[in-house]
């Protein structure tokens, strides 16, 4: 069966999006030695500049989010593949500065592993960086040590809030604690109801049989802990609200950042119906939804499903998520 | 065959090569089961980088080419497997020094060395359901043979054996590392994708003999 | 079979969609009187108004648009179907002032012939309104009767240029010649690989082979007019602006707005890979992608498929495409 | 019967949305092979217009009756559909004023003012492949009958017959209206969906007698 994607040469996906994405965004962001989105203005030399990476079919994903207040370089992998360790370490070495870098790395193994070989030898050159590790998926249980735990949304609201320290002049200590802040006040749960198909592979990357949703699911269709008959929005989003607003503690008075992030195929529409449940689930238990966005920021091509973030919010965490941004696909006034 | 220099080694890389590119569906559909179904392909990736490397490597010498190799190897977009690979064959590159040809001896010692370099990047042990599964009975196997007074083809023959039937031991384990540790006892029944990248290469590295 | 969306009663899919939305957005948008969508902080009376109508369905659509910058009102229908006569009056009068409204309709049927009736009972009421008629779909040929070209994305871009123009303080004479010469310098074409399911009926709008596409598709899965085989992202790229920038007339030395607008199930990698190659043609004419944009701002459910936008633009034009917008789903900064 | 008063304007109404809703599948099927799929749903909902206007307008007169069913029908989410059923009953409310009761004349004049209304709307005339296809001859069918003498049953009876073979009529025309005149040509072989909603209708307000 011929592939229903609109795409050339299937070995090609990555240069040919990332090409297409710099010329299209050419105001905010510039590719520079093929893997690494930077910002077409580079953030002055005493700010600390604000590095992640991960693989490419995510799209917005995490160079979405390059520019002002938020990313200065993205170091994008293949698809679903975590870029390898010299370009990571290349996209460091552009960003060496005395004022350091924060290293976002969400945890995937293949990242990781990449990061941690990056970061050798980025030590190796002097560079000043603190890493910081999204690990906010509670599909293995809250508790759960952190390797089993995913990176999956969050790292976008946390690059808002981190990058807004940061353009404020912070120092890396203070942009570090108020990231590491935000890290241990967050939770994502995803669920999934229709696989991707892999763009290169042409093949559906799970199954989920016609009647059947998952919650729990990962990233790329790593399978997750819940699979079930499908249940209506407002069932699936007072399961998913309850266990989540538990496991940021959330409890009467607190205030909430809010996050619906589609997964690729799931309308705003459904997205919306999901939303105005949690915020009545919320409102009964007092808790105030402070901040909230739904869109797709992160992907998994044409999956159908989303991922519900919270995170705890203090008056300086939602101080630095208002505060002004200019990215592709986050911009604040 | 006592030695094996610097034009074996290539072509045991080039047959590792052609095992895995002959099984790139396959491998994509083992990680598709457990994992999100990239393996094949990163393989693929992988292997392009390994056949660059031993062209573009060629007049250089043992180590470079390992070196070349495993840097190659490092450099794809690979998610783990870029990672474990390109440490496993820098690590083997330490190993090798300035030798022109390898004994049984030094060929044991060289996948040893590899062994140290994964292990310096995972924790995963045998009996994790990972790569691991398939390169600790290999180079195990390889030590013993040697040690046994084996020629290099058989000990390679040893390694070979030992990592297919470390790959098939994954079916009966349950993952704690990659991806696949999500699925937790529902990776029961399936081969680790990686165990089994690692038993093709071994294969391909014995059969460039035969 | 079950329908694979998170919704609950299919009846309520627009009163739940509309209170989710407005709840996510309650900083910048309203819902008043059930369907209509207002600016949490109206404009000034003294500055002229913007107000829109269209069916839900398609998210983030007209409403998305709504905020400083762009609409002041966007009266929504039920999923697929323009909203009766009575209610968009109700949302003109909202509006009435001296300063006057500009009316913005998209040239659908329904829609047509609500705003006409509700244009009748506006009159009677004394309410000053002038209005744009979109109509940039260029499926039946460039030249093909008005009534025959629907209204696409196109009404999106316009209610930025246009509602920048009323923000300045521009008289309803002059907000309606730029929103005019705007719309007269625009084109959209459709391609469709798979259909949507309605939402609430439960069954595919259309039906399109496994190996074909078709370029022409309506915003609703009206047929279009080049079924073919499955091409690949160059391919279909170069057919679409080559018949787009002869519509609008583009030669070298112009100046052009592109917007590739996803269709819903349709990725951003795929969009960025087709954009690449509309940039590529676009540079061999010697014709300048002054501005763009790649995103969904107008989708079918899960369709997969996009629409491609160009526009003329002149510095005037580009003025209004640059001034600050905050909206849901559109902010300049 | 010689005569209709309202209780039996009434009913005919809730006899028509009986009809279209037995059929809002079929509908929609007839609307997603030329238009966008929703014309069944989108009478549904008309329907509903009308049935909550028929039973909140007791005790009121003719003229309200007709006049709210209208406005009911214009107040739907409902593409063209809602403005031209609301400019079809809204149209026939004129013409009843302050009227009690029609006979076959009154009757006929109450649908030739309904589809004046509808005109107003729409620039589609008999071969368009429209309602028009169908409301223009019921009409017409329906006014013959009374100038022949037939009854008020058997005028709505003639209207129904010629509603429907309008509606079946539009198989043979290309759509010049609507969504479906993007189709063009490929529009041939498939029957119009708001034809064949009127024919219902018109189905419905014969049966009503029966
Ligand atoms: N921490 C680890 N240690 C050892 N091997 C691992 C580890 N994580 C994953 N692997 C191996 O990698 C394989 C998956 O590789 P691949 O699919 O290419 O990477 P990814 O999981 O990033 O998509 C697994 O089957 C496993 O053998
Ligand atoms: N301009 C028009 N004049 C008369 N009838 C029309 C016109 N446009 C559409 N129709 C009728 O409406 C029907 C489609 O109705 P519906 O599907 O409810 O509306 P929409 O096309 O807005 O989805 C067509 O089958 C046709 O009979
Ligand atoms: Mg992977
Ligand atoms: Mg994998
Ligand atoms: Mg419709
Ligand atoms: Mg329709």
């Amino acid at each position: 069966m011929v592939m229903k994607k609109f795409i050339n040469d299937p070995a090609n996906l990555t240069p040919e999006l990332l090409e297409g994405y710099s010329m299209a965004y050419a105001n905010k962001v510039a590719l520079v030695s093929e893997k690494l989105v930077v910002r077409a203005n580079p953030k002055p030399l005493d700010k600390v500049a604000l590095v992640t990476l991960g693989g490419a079919g995510h799209e917005p994903a995490l160079s979405g989010f390059v520019g002002e207040g938020m990313l200065d370089v993205s170091v994008v992998g293949d698809i679903f593949a975590a870029p390898g360790p010299p370009k990571v370490f290349e996209g460091l070495k552009m960003m060496k500065r005395d004022a350091g870098i924060l290293f976002v790395v969400l945890n995937h193994e293949g990242d990781v592993m990449s990061a941690n070989m990056a970061e050798q030898m980025a030590e190796r050159e002097g560079i000043r960086l603190k890493r910081v590790l999204t690990h906010e998926d509670i599909a293995p249980g809250a508790d759960a040590p952190i390797e089993n735990r995913r990176g999956l949304v969050g790292c976008i609201p946390l690059y808002k809030v981190a990058g807004a320290a940061a353009e404020e002049g912070k120092s890396l200590e203070e942009v570090y604690e108020i990231a590491e802040r935000f890290n241990q006040n967050m939770a994502t749960l995803a669920v999934a109801l229709k696989p991707a198909t892999h763009p290169a592979m042409g093949e559906p990357i799970f199954e989920l049989a016609d009647d059947e949703m998952e919650i729990g699911m990962g990233q790329h269709g790593e399978a997750g802990t819940g699979r079930s008959k499908m249940m209506s929005a407002d069932e699936t989003a007072e399961i998913m609200i309850r266990q989540l607003s538990q496991a940021v503690g959330a409890k009467s008075g607190d205030k909430l950042l809010v996050i619906l992030n589609g997964a690729g195929a799931t309308t705003l529409m459904e997205l919306y119906i999901v939303f105005r449940k949690v915020k009545q689930y919320l409102n009964e238990q007092g808790i105030e939804v402070a901040r909230s966005l739904v869109g797709e920021l992160l992907t998994v091509q044409e999956m159908a499903g989303f991922q519900m973030f919270v995170a705890k919010m203090d008056d300086e965490l939602l101080k630095y998520w208002d505060a002004p941004c200019d990215t592709p696909y986050l911009t604040v006034r | 065959m006592e030695k094996i220099g610097y034009d074996e080694i290539a072509s045991i890389f080039n047959a590792a090569s052609m095992r895995i590119r002959e099984n790139i569906k396959e491998l994509s559909a083992l990680d598709a089961a457990t994992g999100d179904g990239d393996h094949g392909t990163t393989m693929g990736r992988a292997m392009d980088a390994v056949e660059k490397a031993v062209s573009e490597s060629a007049g250089s010498d043992l180590k470079t080419l390992l070196y070349n190799i495993g840097w190659g190897a490092m450099c794809i977009d690979g998610g783990s497997t870029g990672p474990l690979m390109g440490s496993l064959f820098m690590g083997m590159s330490d190993a090798v020094a300035d030798k022109e040809s390898l004994d049984c001896e030094a060929l044991a010692a060289m996948f040893e060395a590899g062994l140290a370099g994964v292990r310096k990047q995972t924790k995963a042990k045998v009996g994790d359901k990972t790569m691991m599964d398939a390169l600790e009975p290999a180079v195990k196997a390889i030590r013993e043979a040697c040690d046994a007074g084996k020629s290099v083809p058989e000990a390679l023959a040893a390694g070979a054996e030992a990592a297919m039937k470390g790959a098939e031991s994954t079916k009966e384990l349950v993952a704690r590392f990659g991806r696949a540790k999500n699925l937790g006892e529902r990776t029961l029944g399936h081969q680790d994708p990686g165990a089994t990248s690692i038993a093709l290469m071994f294969k391909g590295f014995a059969e460039a003999f035969k």
